[in-house]
């Protein structure tokens, strides 16, 4: 049986890896692989004060589609993803990938799978806060 | 027709989204970037673009028709997590 | 820098995600990987009520030696990892591995080696009790 | 010497130590497989080691030498995680 996308979800509000870890985790499950992205205050040697994360509208559709594609091909029992839009601060969380398997080595390909298929296909982008007041699109070209 | 553009693309024009008739997407840019001197061509350079929101992927911006009324939207390269 | 082992402990009392989460987070630190190994309510067909860890005396000193060996010779800046030990139910948490770094490959790549080299290293059993009330010493050949 | 069994072997042998004197690792092994004949030599023979705190690793178990006093410990494979 393919694995169940028991959240898949853009949010404004502060994201919680317990909601994710909760939701992945259960009897049949042996190991959960959980990937957590958070703000760092460097990047490229700058010092990063904030984070601006945008979505697309098509962004709340892409994800469920991004996690059911991984979830159909890895033999998993669940996943779970919430990634978070908005200005957010230094150490705060952006994004949570959860997979849970009856084994390891499953949740693990799964779960970089996920987060990597995240970043490629969702409609996000982020705007870098230097620590100096400056800013710039991560990514833009 | 209504080109809309996000993150990047919508620093580099300087608005939100503009209205403008063109045949087709290669047109429409060539446009826009005459009106918005600076980034936005080399931005526009390495976005995708949807229209009608439909991604138009790897086809040629020439032979991407516009019909009058539709929405064209300007995508920088993704950036999430 | 090498990366600092925050926690590597045996426990006799429930593990906690959270903390080795919040053990391994920081302003420099961008992804955080995380392994939760929990008991499964069946292996090779046949139906498990419960798992039974015992530990040697010096597992301690194993978990932290592993860790510290890890924590060496990836670029990471912190890992924890906790195990538990005693009788445990179905969906009870035996181990959390979790490791802080830059970015999420090395976060990834450094968190699955430390839980294969603490199942390879450090000398931990379990005992499974089936469904029908037998029970076996796992992986005892 | 004393010999300590864990886990599997423990269950193997049905005592968790016992006191026993030989003069090599291999010695000891054989005559506690005899006094405790069924599953324990089949155990031991993918067990691990210690002498005197120390692993034995791969050293030929007859070129162990035990002396008195000195605890010897059988080590299943272990199955943490």
């Amino acid at each position: 049986t393919a694995g169940q996308v028991v959240i898949a979800a853009i949010r404004e509000r502060e994201l919680s890896v317990d909601e994710c870890l909760k939701a992945v985790r259960g009897p049949a499950v042996g190991g959960v692989a959980v990937f957590v992205g958070t703000v760092r205050d460097h990047d490229g040697g700058r010092g990063v004060a904030a984070l601006e994360y945008t979505a697309h509208p098509r962004a709340g559709g892409e994800i469920v589609r991004v996690a059911a594609g991984v979830a159909a091909v890895h033999p998993v029992r669940a996943v779970a993803v919430t990634h978070r839009v908005g200005l957010l601060g230094v150490d705060d969380i952006a994004v949570v990938v959860a997979v849970g398997a009856t084994h390891r080595a499953e949740a693990f390909t799964a779960c970089r799978r996920l987060i990597d298929d995240v970043k490629e296909h969702v409609p996000i982008w982020k705007r870098q806060v230097f620590a100096d007041g400056s800013s710039e699109w991560v990514g833009a070209c | 027709m209504t080109i809309r553009y996000w993150a990047a693309a919508r620093e580099a024009a300087g608005v939100a989204e503009e209205r403008q008739h063109a045949d087709t997407l290669a047109d429409l840019l060539a446009t826009v970037s005459e009106r918005h001197p600076g980034r936005l061509a080399a931005v526009l350079a390495c976005c995708a673009f949807l229209v009608g929101d439909v991604p138009v992927g790897p086809r040629e911006h020439a032979d991407v028709l516009l019909v009058d009324g539709c929405v064209v939207e300007v995508l920088p390269p993704f950036a999430g997590g």
